[in-house]
Protein backbone atom coordinates (compact mmCIF):
# COMPACT_ATOMS: atom_id res chain seq x y z
CA UNK A 1 0.00 0.00 0.00
CA UNK A 2 1.12 3.80 -0.88
CA UNK A 3 0.58 6.66 1.14
CA UNK A 4 1.38 10.04 -0.08
CA UNK A 5 0.34 12.65 2.56
CA UNK A 6 1.05 16.12 4.79
CA UNK A 7 -0.08 14.06 8.08
CA UNK A 8 2.05 12.47 11.06
CA UNK A 9 1.19 8.78 11.39
CA UNK A 10 1.56 6.33 14.42
CA UNK A 11 4.15 3.62 13.65
CA UNK A 12 2.37 1.04 16.12
CA UNK A 13 -1.17 1.19 14.19
CA UNK A 14 0.35 1.04 10.75
CA UNK A 15 2.25 -2.12 11.33
CA UNK A 16 -1.27 -2.96 13.13
CA UNK A 17 -3.29 -2.76 9.99
CA UNK A 18 -0.18 -3.96 7.77
CA UNK A 19 -0.59 -7.55 9.64
CA UNK A 20 -4.42 -7.44 9.43
CA UNK A 21 -4.51 -11.32 11.16
CA UNK A 22 -2.78 -13.11 9.05
CA UNK A 23 -1.21 -16.08 10.98
CA UNK A 24 1.12 -16.42 8.16
CA UNK A 25 3.10 -13.41 8.88
CA UNK A 26 6.18 -14.30 11.31
CA UNK A 27 8.41 -11.03 10.25
CA UNK A 28 8.30 -7.40 9.92
CA UNK A 29 11.31 -5.28 9.11
CA UNK A 30 10.21 -1.67 9.15
CA UNK A 31 12.49 1.56 8.65
CA UNK A 32 11.45 5.01 9.41
CA UNK A 33 13.41 8.08 7.77
CA UNK A 34 13.53 10.94 10.08
CA UNK A 35 14.48 15.06 9.35
CA UNK A 36 17.86 15.18 11.09
CA UNK A 37 20.79 17.88 11.45
CA UNK A 38 23.07 18.41 8.65
CA UNK A 39 26.41 16.66 8.53
CA UNK A 40 28.32 20.40 8.09
CA UNK A 41 31.32 20.24 10.69
CA UNK A 42 32.05 23.40 9.48
CA UNK A 43 29.08 25.07 11.56
CA UNK A 44 27.60 24.38 14.36
CA UNK A 45 25.45 21.70 14.99
CA UNK A 46 21.54 22.28 14.99
CA UNK A 47 21.80 24.61 12.19
CA UNK A 48 18.53 22.97 10.29
CA UNK A 49 15.47 24.25 11.61
CA UNK A 50 13.40 22.73 9.23
CA UNK A 51 12.94 21.00 5.68
CA UNK A 52 10.42 21.29 3.12
CA UNK A 53 9.59 18.22 1.02
CA UNK A 54 8.18 19.22 -2.54
CA UNK A 55 6.70 16.44 -4.99
CA UNK A 56 5.28 15.36 -8.19
CA UNK A 57 1.85 14.21 -6.71
CA UNK A 58 1.30 12.06 -9.96
CA UNK A 59 4.56 10.88 -10.93
CA UNK A 60 5.19 10.06 -6.91
CA UNK A 61 1.70 7.67 -6.88
CA UNK A 62 3.05 5.92 -9.68
CA UNK A 63 6.66 4.96 -9.04
CA UNK A 64 6.10 4.14 -5.28
CA UNK A 65 3.46 1.42 -6.64
CA UNK A 66 5.95 0.42 -9.43
CA UNK A 67 8.74 -0.24 -6.82
CA UNK A 68 6.14 -1.68 -4.07
CA UNK A 69 5.38 -4.24 -7.32
CA UNK A 70 9.21 -4.78 -8.47
CA UNK A 71 10.00 -5.93 -4.72
CA UNK A 72 6.66 -8.11 -4.24
CA UNK A 73 8.32 -9.59 -7.72
CA UNK A 74 11.60 -10.31 -5.99
CA UNK A 75 10.44 -11.57 -2.64
CA UNK A 76 8.06 -13.15 -0.25
CA UNK A 77 6.15 -10.62 0.68
CA UNK A 78 2.65 -11.10 2.65
CA UNK A 79 2.21 -7.48 2.32
CA UNK A 80 3.87 -3.93 2.50
CA UNK A 81 3.57 -0.46 3.22
CA UNK A 82 4.98 3.33 2.18
CA UNK A 83 4.44 6.25 3.93
CA UNK A 84 6.28 9.10 2.47
CA UNK A 85 5.20 12.63 3.42
CA UNK A 86 5.44 15.88 1.88
CA UNK A 87 4.79 19.63 3.14
CA UNK A 88 7.23 21.39 5.92
CA UNK A 89 8.58 19.40 8.52
CA UNK A 90 10.26 20.17 11.81
CA UNK A 91 13.62 18.22 12.85
CA UNK A 92 12.89 15.15 13.76
CA UNK A 93 9.92 14.54 12.33
CA UNK A 94 9.16 11.11 10.43
CA UNK A 95 9.42 11.87 6.41
CA UNK A 96 9.43 8.42 5.21
CA UNK A 97 8.41 4.57 6.45
CA UNK A 98 8.64 1.44 4.28
CA UNK A 99 7.37 -1.62 6.39
CA UNK A 100 7.56 -5.23 4.81
CA UNK A 101 5.70 -8.34 5.63
CA UNK A 102 7.12 -11.80 5.63
CA UNK A 103 6.86 -15.36 6.45
CA UNK A 104 10.53 -15.06 6.93
CA UNK A 105 12.95 -12.35 8.36
CA UNK A 106 15.62 -12.21 5.24
CA UNK A 107 12.68 -11.36 2.67
CA UNK A 108 11.17 -8.54 4.86
CA UNK A 109 14.68 -7.13 5.60
CA UNK A 110 15.97 -7.11 1.73
CA UNK A 111 12.80 -6.00 0.61
CA UNK A 112 12.59 -3.26 2.95
CA UNK A 113 16.40 -2.41 2.34
CA UNK A 114 15.62 -2.63 -1.59
CA UNK A 115 12.30 -0.33 -1.10
CA UNK A 116 14.49 2.53 0.47
CA UNK A 117 17.12 2.09 -2.18
CA UNK A 118 14.75 2.42 -5.13
CA UNK A 119 13.03 5.30 -3.36
CA UNK A 120 16.07 7.66 -2.70
CA UNK A 121 16.66 7.71 -6.70
CA UNK A 122 13.51 7.35 -8.29
CA UNK A 123 10.54 8.82 -6.46
CA UNK A 124 10.21 12.36 -7.46
CA UNK A 125 10.52 14.03 -3.88
CA UNK A 126 12.81 17.01 -3.55
CA UNK A 127 14.30 18.10 -0.04
CA UNK A 128 14.55 21.67 0.62
CA UNK A 129 16.92 22.66 4.16
CA UNK A 130 15.44 26.24 5.79
CA UNK A 131 18.51 26.86 8.23
CA UNK A 132 19.32 30.35 10.15
CA UNK A 133 21.65 31.36 7.01
CA UNK A 134 19.08 30.34 4.64
CA UNK A 135 17.21 27.89 2.48
CA UNK A 136 19.10 25.25 0.11
CA UNK A 137 18.12 22.46 -2.08
CA UNK A 138 19.46 19.07 -1.07
CA UNK A 139 22.10 17.58 -3.20
CA UNK A 140 21.99 14.22 -4.25
CA UNK A 141 23.98 11.88 -2.85
CA UNK A 142 26.38 9.87 -5.21
CA UNK A 143 25.96 6.67 -1.77
CA UNK A 144 22.31 6.77 -2.96
CA UNK A 145 23.36 5.88 -6.89
CA UNK A 146 25.21 3.15 -5.38
CA UNK A 147 22.58 1.74 -2.86
CA UNK A 148 20.50 1.35 -6.01
CA UNK A 149 22.99 0.27 -8.24
CA UNK A 150 23.37 -3.03 -5.97
CA UNK A 151 19.68 -4.78 -7.04
CA UNK A 152 20.39 -4.18 -10.31
CA UNK B 1 1.95 20.70 -24.34
CA UNK B 2 2.09 21.12 -20.62
CA UNK B 3 5.27 21.82 -18.94
CA UNK B 4 6.10 21.16 -15.10
CA UNK B 5 9.17 22.17 -13.33
CA UNK B 6 10.30 21.48 -9.91
CA UNK B 7 12.43 22.33 -6.88
CA UNK B 8 14.46 24.83 -8.29
CA UNK B 9 14.10 24.44 -11.44
CA UNK B 10 10.73 25.91 -10.63
CA UNK B 11 11.90 28.77 -8.40
CA UNK B 12 14.77 29.98 -11.23
CA UNK B 13 11.89 30.16 -14.16
CA UNK B 14 9.54 31.49 -12.26
CA UNK B 15 6.46 29.21 -12.26
CA UNK B 16 5.61 25.44 -11.65
CA UNK B 17 3.36 25.10 -15.04
CA UNK B 18 2.99 26.72 -18.27
CA UNK B 19 0.78 25.76 -21.49
CA UNK B 20 2.20 25.99 -24.88
CA UNK B 21 1.59 25.23 -28.90
CA UNK B 22 5.00 24.26 -29.70
CA UNK B 23 6.77 25.36 -32.66
CA UNK B 24 6.67 22.44 -35.84
CA UNK B 25 10.34 21.90 -35.52
CA UNK B 26 10.60 20.58 -31.69
CA UNK B 27 10.49 17.01 -31.91
CA UNK B 28 12.76 15.57 -28.66
CA UNK B 29 13.43 17.01 -25.57
CA UNK B 30 16.43 18.41 -25.91
CA UNK B 31 14.82 20.63 -28.56
CA UNK B 32 12.20 21.71 -26.40
CA UNK B 33 15.19 22.73 -23.66
CA UNK B 34 16.78 24.65 -26.56
CA UNK B 35 13.97 26.42 -27.20
CA UNK B 36 12.81 27.10 -23.24
CA UNK B 37 16.01 28.97 -23.35
CA UNK B 38 15.29 31.34 -25.93
CA UNK B 39 12.86 32.33 -23.65
CA UNK B 40 14.89 34.40 -20.84
CA UNK B 41 17.59 34.31 -18.37
CA UNK B 42 15.33 32.21 -16.03
CA UNK B 43 15.42 29.48 -18.14
CA UNK B 44 18.56 29.48 -19.25
CA UNK B 45 19.87 29.67 -15.61
CA UNK B 46 17.49 26.66 -15.16
CA UNK B 47 19.29 24.81 -17.68
CA UNK B 48 22.60 25.93 -17.20
CA UNK B 49 23.50 22.56 -16.64
CA UNK B 50 21.71 20.07 -18.81
CA UNK B 51 23.50 17.11 -17.98
CA UNK B 52 22.23 17.39 -14.43
CA UNK B 53 18.66 17.90 -15.14
CA UNK B 54 16.08 14.68 -15.25
CA UNK B 55 13.33 14.68 -17.65
CA UNK B 56 9.80 12.91 -17.49
CA UNK B 57 7.29 12.40 -20.00
CA UNK B 58 3.74 11.32 -19.06
CA UNK B 59 5.14 10.13 -15.53
CA UNK B 60 7.92 7.89 -16.77
CA UNK B 61 11.87 8.98 -16.47
CA UNK B 62 13.07 9.40 -20.86
CA UNK B 63 16.31 10.49 -22.00
CA UNK B 64 16.55 13.83 -24.04
CA UNK B 65 16.72 12.17 -27.34
CA UNK B 66 13.01 10.94 -26.67
CA UNK B 67 10.46 12.32 -29.13
CA UNK B 68 7.28 14.57 -27.92
CA UNK B 69 3.93 14.71 -28.94
CA UNK B 70 1.68 17.51 -28.30
CA UNK B 71 -0.70 15.71 -26.04
CA UNK B 72 2.56 14.94 -23.74
CA UNK B 73 2.89 16.26 -20.03
CA UNK B 74 6.69 17.09 -19.76
CA UNK B 75 8.42 17.73 -16.14
CA UNK B 76 11.51 19.02 -15.83
CA UNK B 77 13.24 18.51 -12.19
CA UNK B 78 16.95 18.34 -10.35
CA UNK B 79 18.04 14.75 -9.00
CA UNK B 80 15.45 13.24 -6.87
CA UNK B 81 16.37 13.76 -2.83
CA UNK B 82 13.28 11.80 -1.19
CA UNK B 83 12.94 9.13 1.34
CA UNK C 1 19.34 -0.98 25.84
CA UNK C 2 18.00 -4.74 26.96
CA UNK C 3 14.66 -5.87 28.23
CA UNK C 4 13.44 -8.91 28.63
CA UNK C 5 9.68 -9.20 29.77
CA UNK C 6 6.77 -11.20 29.81
CA UNK C 7 4.73 -7.77 28.71
CA UNK C 8 3.87 -6.94 25.58
CA UNK C 9 4.92 -2.98 24.41
CA UNK C 10 4.34 -0.15 22.15
CA UNK C 11 6.26 0.13 19.16
CA UNK C 12 5.42 3.50 18.71
CA UNK C 13 6.31 4.38 22.28
CA UNK C 14 9.87 2.60 21.91
CA UNK C 15 10.98 4.59 18.89
CA UNK C 16 9.93 7.30 20.38
CA UNK C 17 12.28 6.89 23.42
CA UNK C 18 15.28 5.48 21.06
CA UNK C 19 16.06 8.65 19.06
CA UNK C 20 15.15 10.81 22.17
CA UNK C 21 15.63 14.01 20.28
CA UNK C 22 19.45 13.57 19.28
CA UNK C 23 18.98 15.85 15.99
CA UNK C 24 21.68 13.57 14.17
CA UNK C 25 19.50 10.65 13.48
CA UNK C 26 17.99 10.50 10.53
CA UNK C 27 17.55 6.40 9.85
CA UNK C 28 15.76 3.79 11.75
CA UNK C 29 15.44 0.02 10.82
CA UNK C 30 13.68 -2.10 12.82
CA UNK C 31 12.39 -6.15 12.93
CA UNK C 32 9.41 -7.34 14.45
CA UNK C 33 9.53 -11.07 15.10
CA UNK C 34 5.47 -12.32 15.43
CA UNK C 35 4.02 -15.77 16.47
CA UNK C 36 3.25 -17.03 12.79
CA UNK C 37 1.22 -20.34 11.90
CA UNK C 38 3.83 -23.38 11.19
CA UNK C 39 5.00 -24.05 7.68
CA UNK C 40 3.87 -27.61 7.75
CA UNK C 41 2.06 -28.41 4.19
CA UNK C 42 0.77 -31.67 5.64
CA UNK C 43 -1.93 -30.09 7.91
CA UNK C 44 -4.37 -27.28 7.67
CA UNK C 45 -3.73 -24.06 8.78
CA UNK C 46 -4.14 -22.50 11.95
CA UNK C 47 -3.37 -25.53 14.37
CA UNK C 48 -1.06 -23.41 15.98
CA UNK C 49 -2.66 -22.11 19.37
CA UNK C 50 -0.11 -20.47 21.32
CA UNK C 51 3.67 -20.71 22.03
CA UNK C 52 5.65 -20.80 25.36
CA UNK C 53 9.34 -19.33 26.09
CA UNK C 54 11.41 -20.34 28.13
CA UNK C 55 14.85 -18.53 28.55
CA UNK C 56 18.07 -18.98 30.80
CA UNK C 57 17.72 -15.27 32.43
CA UNK C 58 21.29 -14.59 33.75
CA UNK C 59 22.68 -15.58 30.57
CA UNK C 60 20.15 -14.22 28.07
CA UNK C 61 20.66 -10.60 29.73
CA UNK C 62 25.07 -11.37 29.13
CA UNK C 63 24.63 -12.37 25.95
CA UNK C 64 22.18 -10.36 24.74
CA UNK C 65 24.28 -6.78 25.53
CA UNK C 66 27.16 -8.42 24.44
CA UNK C 67 25.55 -8.83 21.15
CA UNK C 68 24.31 -5.15 21.30
CA UNK C 69 27.80 -4.33 21.90
CA UNK C 70 29.16 -6.12 18.75
CA UNK C 71 26.46 -4.30 16.48
CA UNK C 72 28.14 -0.86 17.78
CA UNK C 73 31.93 -1.90 17.54
CA UNK C 74 30.33 -2.67 13.83
CA UNK C 75 28.55 0.03 12.54
CA UNK C 76 27.72 3.57 13.88
CA UNK C 77 24.79 3.28 15.58
CA UNK C 78 23.28 6.07 17.44
CA UNK C 79 20.93 3.83 20.16
CA UNK C 80 19.46 0.79 19.94
CA UNK C 81 17.10 -1.69 21.61
CA UNK C 82 16.49 -5.11 21.55
CA UNK C 83 13.15 -6.11 23.22
CA UNK C 84 12.71 -9.91 23.83
CA UNK C 85 9.67 -11.24 25.77
CA UNK C 86 8.61 -14.82 27.60
CA UNK C 87 6.10 -16.65 28.81
CA UNK C 88 3.08 -17.65 26.81
CA UNK C 89 2.55 -15.98 23.53
CA UNK C 90 -0.60 -16.18 21.27
CA UNK C 91 -0.79 -16.22 17.17
CA UNK C 92 0.37 -13.04 16.08
CA UNK C 93 1.78 -11.39 19.16
CA UNK C 94 4.88 -9.57 19.12
CA UNK C 95 7.78 -11.83 20.22
CA UNK C 96 11.33 -9.66 19.78
CA UNK C 97 11.97 -6.14 18.17
CA UNK C 98 14.95 -4.97 17.49
CA UNK C 99 15.58 -1.12 16.05
CA UNK C 100 18.37 0.60 15.20
CA UNK C 101 19.03 4.54 14.97
CA UNK C 102 22.00 5.85 13.06
CA UNK C 103 22.20 9.06 10.78
CA UNK C 104 22.41 6.74 7.49
CA UNK C 105 19.96 3.88 6.38
CA UNK C 106 22.76 1.10 5.71
CA UNK C 107 24.08 1.54 9.47
CA UNK C 108 20.79 1.20 10.64
CA UNK C 109 19.94 -1.85 8.29
CA UNK C 110 22.49 -4.22 8.71
CA UNK C 111 22.82 -3.52 12.01
CA UNK C 112 19.22 -4.41 12.80
CA UNK C 113 19.73 -7.91 10.60
CA UNK C 114 22.82 -8.53 11.86
CA UNK C 115 21.26 -8.36 15.65
CA UNK C 116 18.51 -11.01 14.49
CA UNK C 117 20.87 -13.37 13.15
CA UNK C 118 23.09 -13.20 15.95
CA UNK C 119 20.10 -13.23 18.49
CA UNK C 120 18.89 -16.19 16.71
CA UNK C 121 21.81 -18.42 16.68
CA UNK C 122 23.05 -16.72 20.25
CA UNK C 123 20.21 -15.94 22.94
CA UNK C 124 19.54 -18.43 24.65
CA UNK C 125 15.46 -18.74 24.28
CA UNK C 126 13.53 -21.88 23.59
CA UNK C 127 10.11 -22.10 21.62
CA UNK C 128 7.57 -24.71 22.78
CA UNK C 129 4.99 -24.89 19.78
CA UNK C 130 1.29 -25.49 21.30
CA UNK C 131 -0.97 -26.95 18.76
CA UNK C 132 -4.16 -29.14 18.68
CA UNK C 133 -2.38 -31.96 18.28
CA UNK C 134 0.11 -31.90 21.36
CA UNK C 135 3.60 -29.42 22.03
CA UNK C 136 6.85 -29.67 20.25
CA UNK C 137 9.92 -27.94 21.00
CA UNK C 138 10.58 -26.10 17.74
CA UNK C 139 13.66 -27.37 16.05
CA UNK C 140 16.50 -25.07 15.03
CA UNK C 141 16.88 -23.77 11.63
CA UNK C 142 20.04 -24.34 9.38
CA UNK C 143 19.28 -21.40 7.61
CA UNK C 144 19.59 -19.59 10.95
CA UNK C 145 23.39 -20.75 11.30
CA UNK C 146 23.88 -19.67 8.13
CA UNK C 147 22.37 -16.66 8.24
CA UNK C 148 24.58 -16.17 11.65
CA UNK C 149 28.13 -17.23 9.31
CA UNK C 150 27.32 -14.39 6.96
CA UNK C 151 29.06 -11.86 9.82
CA UNK C 152 32.26 -13.86 11.03
CA UNK D 1 27.86 -27.39 41.74
CA UNK D 2 24.67 -25.98 40.52
CA UNK D 3 23.52 -28.08 37.11
CA UNK D 4 20.69 -26.02 35.20
CA UNK D 5 18.37 -27.68 32.65
CA UNK D 6 16.35 -26.11 29.93
CA UNK D 7 13.61 -26.81 27.39
CA UNK D 8 13.28 -30.58 26.66
CA UNK D 9 16.31 -31.61 28.77
CA UNK D 10 14.63 -30.30 31.95
CA UNK D 11 11.70 -32.19 31.15
CA UNK D 12 13.26 -35.31 30.27
CA UNK D 13 15.85 -35.07 33.56
CA UNK D 14 12.00 -34.01 35.70
CA UNK D 15 13.83 -30.52 37.63
CA UNK D 16 15.36 -27.16 36.27
CA UNK D 17 18.25 -27.37 39.07
CA UNK D 18 20.45 -29.50 41.16
CA UNK D 19 23.36 -29.03 43.16
CA UNK D 20 25.88 -31.52 43.27
CA UNK D 21 29.33 -32.51 44.93
CA UNK D 22 30.93 -33.98 42.36
CA UNK D 23 32.92 -37.34 42.85
CA UNK D 24 36.87 -35.85 42.34
CA UNK D 25 37.47 -38.06 39.00
CA UNK D 26 34.79 -35.43 36.92
CA UNK D 27 37.51 -32.74 35.30
CA UNK D 28 35.53 -31.89 32.16
CA UNK D 29 31.81 -31.35 31.14
CA UNK D 30 31.73 -34.95 28.82
CA UNK D 31 32.80 -36.18 32.39
CA UNK D 32 29.99 -34.46 33.82
CA UNK D 33 27.39 -35.56 31.07
CA UNK D 34 28.61 -39.33 31.53
CA UNK D 35 28.04 -39.44 35.11
CA UNK D 36 25.19 -37.62 35.07
CA UNK D 37 24.04 -40.37 32.59
CA UNK D 38 24.56 -43.05 34.99
CA UNK D 39 21.70 -41.14 37.17
CA UNK D 40 18.94 -42.80 35.62
CA UNK D 41 16.89 -43.06 32.96
CA UNK D 42 15.71 -39.44 32.42
CA UNK D 43 19.34 -38.38 32.15
CA UNK D 44 19.88 -40.88 29.66
CA UNK D 45 16.94 -40.05 27.75
CA UNK D 46 18.27 -36.22 27.59
CA UNK D 47 21.83 -36.97 26.73
CA UNK D 48 21.42 -39.61 24.45
CA UNK D 49 22.41 -37.18 21.56
CA UNK D 50 25.02 -34.98 23.37
CA UNK D 51 26.47 -33.87 19.90
CA UNK D 52 23.19 -31.86 20.02
CA UNK D 53 23.68 -30.67 23.31
CA UNK D 54 24.57 -26.99 24.16
CA UNK D 55 26.76 -26.66 27.55
CA UNK D 56 27.46 -23.15 29.02
CA UNK D 57 29.33 -22.78 32.16
CA UNK D 58 29.38 -19.60 33.96
CA UNK D 59 26.90 -18.21 31.55
CA UNK D 60 29.53 -18.57 28.76
CA UNK D 61 28.67 -21.45 25.91
CA UNK D 62 31.86 -23.81 26.56
CA UNK D 63 33.25 -26.88 24.61
CA UNK D 64 32.68 -30.30 26.01
CA UNK D 65 36.74 -30.41 26.85
CA UNK D 66 36.06 -27.54 29.32
CA UNK D 67 37.65 -27.93 32.53
CA UNK D 68 35.23 -27.40 35.51
CA UNK D 69 35.08 -25.83 39.05
CA UNK D 70 33.37 -26.94 42.17
CA UNK D 71 31.88 -23.61 42.36
CA UNK D 72 30.58 -23.56 38.17
CA UNK D 73 26.91 -22.71 37.02
CA UNK D 74 26.75 -25.41 34.26
CA UNK D 75 23.85 -25.71 32.29
CA UNK D 76 22.60 -28.29 29.44
CA UNK D 77 20.27 -26.95 26.70
CA UNK D 78 19.41 -27.98 23.03
CA UNK D 79 20.17 -25.34 20.39
CA UNK D 80 18.40 -22.22 21.08
CA UNK D 81 15.58 -20.97 19.07
CA UNK D 82 14.63 -17.31 19.86
CA UNK D 83 13.89 -14.24 18.27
Amino acid sequence: MIKVQKEDFNISEEIESLTNGDSAIGAISTFVGLVRDQDNSEVPTSVLKSMTLEHYPAMTEKKLLEIETEAKSRWNIKSSLIIHRYGQLELGEKIVFVACASSHRQDAFDACNFLMDWLKTEAPFWKLEETHSGNDWVDKRESDDKAAERWK
Amino acid sequence: MKILYFAWLRQRIGTDTEEFVLPNEIETVEDLINWLITRGSGYADAFAKPEIIRAAVNLEYVSFDHSLDDEDEVAFFPPVTGG
